[in-house]
């Protein structure tokens, strides 16, 4: 069966809760109009003004509200209609939910999920474009996701909601639409993925390419071009979880292929591929590269507008193609 | 025929008020040419909107559109108003304000169809427009109200006798750092006029859904606030030419505007689920304000029905020439990727989405 | 002798009050055995603040210490009037919080010398103080207010009666997610007390250099609001009895404590500037919680001075030997750097300080 | 002569504003208070309440109207008590001041600088000792400075005030107090070190030893000890800017000694030494790696109050040490 990203993420929160009532949701516009995006649709319907809340635009507000709601007994998700709007409330994220636990040496729970659309969509300008990965990335006491495929949203959004800990679950716009199929267990009210753990979307023997959310789409349109441009064999990694990330997984594929490449939409600096290369540099796996791993990412601007500067700003396959092409000397 | 006039808008009402303050006049004089040049453009404004709706359905603009049509008034009246020195700032919903203060409706649509035309170069797009006294254009809901108490503490801080205008909407009047804004604006006394354009709803969202008040014009507590009918020409220009003259002397005064908009909140809002077709025609019908200025210049006989179809006619025809050429023109020169990330600094090495693309001016 | 009186206190000043709020009672019933626990607890935290003002002269605290004395009416009033399901969220100014909410002294001693034996295992420090129904200890001005507000939705929304006291400072009052609480909570109509503890300055600043308004109680709005002599027990404690019948069947309202503060901000704070030696000594002289309490002991003859000597006496002596006992704890075990950074999760993998350190539970 | 940072910065402070009357100084407690840790002492005396100005505490707020005073004319000195409180603003100080002069296509313009300690404190807990150094440096449109000496911050301030961009200066509290030598020339007012440039602080020969802030001091001790225990050579390289950060100075250096060590205070994942490991993986200075390279930071954790637990996570000499040691397998 083939569903939309948006489709299984409203899915698995209906599943959500009806499995638990303590789940709510809470953001603008996620009631009655279904969410900006209608990720939230039928929600409203099924399950009411108190359990499906439209909040006013007041990110810092709401998001502080859901961190008191988390610890005194809901399991709330707190949606950002982007995570560009997160920065508005990214201090409760992160000095109210991430450290209570550790602070309080165990006293305070925050157990909910903060979820919405992350990185880049099209034609929505600087503003509206930047991936925060690397950010939430960055704080000890959040998990932090960046699902790619419909079961990967299905499954791990579930396990999310679930998490007693406080998780950022990075969209992306651009693949709400995009049909994905679903196996039969993925359709089912208990299919659950564990967070923290990498996917190999394709095995491959040549090169390990690793990227996250649209980044994976990216890397096996490349891994496809190459294989018939070059008969290169890509093995690709769906990292999933950015916090903890699955080093081990990654490691253990360079180990095979020697050789990596990155690829995310956010800024290169201090990104998500820098953590990447610093780990395999400083473990064992390093020793099994035949060549230097490179990066692909987001150019190192603000996101113009125009279509032409737009799609300059984010890496395609062909970013990815260069890379390998380089990095194999080909 | 008479060349100025006096009319009588509607009551405003008012917040905090003291004696000293004075209050805004309900008799307000016009002039002949002012109306017809405000007819002009507004009728350009409204266009323009339609014509750029067109263009987002053929997709020519892509991303987010947000339309103003419903709320010429407002930035008409008060632009009508402002004097050289003072300084605007507004949110996403910006096309009106753009063209009033300095961008030309081919920029305007050429920014739209992200060519290299734009007033931005065509880097901004719909939410990003900006001129020398127009600082935006913002896509953050609310952030534009401290930015805008910012330019009022410059203006008082450089003893310009500059006021600045601050725009925001009555689904942002409930952001904190609008309340932020005023609390530092009342305490340093800037020159800050705080402007709610109380268009009914944010998104999806009705005023009484989103604000635990909508008494727009008293939420800034002790800040002075008028209510004003946002769809009067005139009551708008009253009340900010009697804001101008009181934020020099008094300090931040609140506006609330009361309008309406028209189109769905951006152009892939299906406007279906929060309000009916009728409630738009209807408010279309009895309180648009191009129809309510038409009146008041008919009603003066300033000009007569066909002057001012003719008026009508050369903003489309104008506006239509101005979209065709803006589709058409070039997209910006690739270099404007990595132009203007500093100011004063070439770009040096500024990494592509490679690490084997690498820019430099 | 009488066990139980009744005393009248001052006038409630009150804002957007309406008929069928009723009003907060100023007559205001107690019993002797109630006004000698709550002699002891006063005195038990002054001596707590005294104590640690030492200890950090002593550098067994390390960092930032807010001392609580001069404000303890409040806290004690407040609790005084909880109900078991009722939940308590604060500023770093907490220690009398989290002794009156289930801290013990020792374990705040303990906490503040930071040693394992603290109420957060030595990991929070002064700021970080909770219990199960205190959620801290916030050490980011205002973000306990919208915390407070979702403490409030979880006791709506489970339908337990309980309702959430969030307790901020004049300074913090500027905050713009206090507004934002604000508005939702009276959206949403949730059982929300605010309560603005208005000592006067936040750090170096005078409240009326802070806030375009002084008047708290009136800053929410739209929210009914009341002013309270936070150096009165019983003020404090009837204001707050009837703000917790308000708020289940009303929605939120806002509380002012006018109350004081005798320390500088924190230790750090040389309290030169912005205030002098006598202003502090007038108001302990004038209007000191515990003398006022002592002083409504004695007018209804429900001890003696020496009997009140004696609970003085015996507080210190209980504080200074909980001190003692403080500082010589051992630390924290080692093991606690890197528990509880997840919950239901032992530590996997922790990157310590380099490459050739990783911490595992 | 010697200076303590804090002194250090009130008078490049000073100088300009006396230089410049567009230069502004705002933030809580800048003015009559002197600032929480004194770093403005003098300037409310000399230049007065119009130019020295309190605010009340809503970082949100005041930075945003640091923001539009700066595209109105002024040049405003944006003090956060810390960056911690930063968070409260963030979304002015990105989306805002950083992506402004680009969308408008060079029409904005926000010559200011956003300043104030960063990075941890003693005995402050978690909440107030977060580095946001990879945080800020991930941004276009920004500069970042974190400065380690009484030169650097007298060169830097001054440079960045003088700035036509919004620059971010990242001072460290524990140094405030730290007496620094400075220069005949450095006293002058018109003493002015490059935004971009790094500093080699130590020349050496076996090992490159790359920090910021409280970092190089750090280093410098692990250098000094290295020196004693292994007559090891360390160079010691003080980063002075993240963004745009030096990275000719590293690959040069690494060129030379072949090994690489890199020292921050912040958290591990996604930090700046990631940036720094992954830069020279992909550069030419790869070649010349005689061993990979490591990382020393802090633990990635939120920040103990008790003092046995804080000072494990933060490096100290011996974090750089051991990672030396182990790089050139003494
Ligand atoms: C901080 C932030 N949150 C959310 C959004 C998404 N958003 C854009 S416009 C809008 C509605 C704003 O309504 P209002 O202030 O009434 O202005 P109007 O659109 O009616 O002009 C929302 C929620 C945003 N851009 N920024
Ligand atoms: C967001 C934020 N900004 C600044 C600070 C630094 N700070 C800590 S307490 C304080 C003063 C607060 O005053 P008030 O709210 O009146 O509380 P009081 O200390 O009087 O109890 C300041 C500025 C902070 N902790 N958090
Ligand atoms: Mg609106
Ligand atoms: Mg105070």
């Amino acid at each position: 069966e083939k569903m939309a990203i948006r489709d299984v993420l409203s899915m698995a929160m209906a599943e959500e809760m009806r499995r638990d009532d303590k789940v709510v949701l809470l953001g603008e516009e996620v009631g009655a109009y279904h969410g900006a995006y209608k990720v939230s649709r039928g929600l409203y319907e099924e399950f009411g003004p108190e359990r499906v809340v439209d909040t006013p635009i007041t990110e810092m507000g709401f998001a502080g509200i859901a961190v008191g709601a988390a610890m005194n007994g809901l399991r709330p998700i707190c949606e950002f209609m982007t995570f560009n709007f997160s920065l508005q409330a990214i201090d409760q994220v992160v000095n109210s939910a991430a450290k209570g636990h550790y602070m309080s040496a165990g006293i305070l729970k925050a157990p909910m999920v903060f979820r919405g659309p992350n990185g880049p969509s099209k034609g929505v300008g600087a503003q509206h474009s930047q991936c925060l990965a690397a950010w939430y990335g960055s704080v000890p006491g959040l998990k932090v996701i960046s699902p790619y495929s419909g079961e990967d949203c299905k499954g791990l959004l579930k396990a999310a909601i679930r998490d007693p800990n406080p998780v950022v679950f990075l969209e992306n716009e651009l693949l709400y639409g995009v049909e994905f199929e679903m196996s039969e267990a993925a359709m089912k009210d208990d299919f659950l993925l564990p967070i923290g753990k990498a996917k190999i979307e394709r095995e491959g023997t040549d090169i390990t390419l690793v990227g996250h959310s649209k980044g994976v789409g990216i890397a096996l349109e490349a891994a496809a071009e190459l294989e018939k441009k070059h008969g290169v064999s890509c093995e690709v990694i769906n990292m999933r979880t950015i916090r903890p990330w699955d080093e081990e997984a990654v490691f253990n594929s360079v180990k095979k292929t020697n050789r990596l490449v990155t690829v995310e939409l956010g800024w290169p600096r201090f990104g998500v591929g820098a953590e990447i290369l610093a780990r395999v540099m400083e473990s064992d796996a390093f020793d099994y590269l035949d060549a230097p791993a490179v990066r692909v990412t987001g150019a190192d601007l603000p996101t113009a507008y125009a279509e032409n500067l737009e799609s300059l700003s984010f890496p395609e396959a062909h970013n990815v193609v260069r890379s390998v092409e380089k990095v194999l000397n080909l | 025929l008479r060349s100025a006039s006096t009319a009588t808008v509607k009551d405003f009402k008012l917040h905090a008020f003291e004696e000293k303050h004075g209050t805004p006049s309900t008799t307000v004089q016009f002039e002949k040419d002012e109306l017809l040049a405000v007819y002009k453009d507004m009728n350009i404004m409204r266009r323009m909107e339609t014509t750029a709706s067109e263009m987002y359905r053929d997709k020519k603009i892509r991303g987010f559109l947000h339309l103003y049509s419903g709320q010429e008034a407002v930035a008409c009246g008060m632009v009508a108003a402002l004097r050289p020195q003072d300084t605007v700032v507004s949110a996403y919903r910006c096309h009106g304000w753009a063209y009033l203060l300095g961008c030309t409706p081919y920029s305007i649509l050429a920014e739209l169809a992200g060519r290299g035309d734009g007033c931005s170069i065509g880097k901004g797009g719909s939410m990003h427009m900006y001129s020398e006294k127009f600082f935006g254009g913002n896509g953050i809901v609310g952030a534009q109200v401290p930015v805008g108490a910012g330019l009022a503490w410059a203006h008082k801080y450089k003893k310009d006798g500059g006021t600045s205008v601050s725009l925001y909407g009555d689904g942002a009047s409930n952001q904190g750092q609008v309340f932020e804004a005023f609390n530092i604006a009342k305490l340093w006394n800037l020159p800050a006029i705080f402007v709610c354009e109380n268009n009914k709803y944010g998104m999806g969202t009705a005023d009484h859904r989103s604000s635990a008040s909508i008494e727009y014009y008293k939420r800034g507590d002790y800040i002075p606030g008028i209510r004003v009918d946002g769809m009067s020409y005139l009551a708008v220009k009253s009340a900010t030419e009697f804001a101008l003259e009181f934020t020099q002397t008094h300090g931040p005064i609140v506006l609330e505007m009361e309008t309406y908009r028209y189109h769905g909140h951006s152009m892939s809002d299906p406007d279906v689920t929060y309000r009916t077709r009728d409630d738009i025609q209807s408010m279309r019908k009895t309180n648009d304000p191009i129809t309510n200025l038409k009146k008041l210049i008919l009603d003066n006989e300033f000009a007569t029905e066909d002057e001012l179809k003719a008026i009508e006619k050369d903003a489309r025809s104008s506006i239509s020439k101005d979209a065709k050429k803006a589709v058409s023109a070039s997209l910006p020169d690739e270099k404007h990727l990595y132009t203007h990330i500093l100011y004063q600094e070439k770009a040096k090495d500024v990494r592509g989405c490679d690490n084997f693309t690498w820019y430099n001016e």
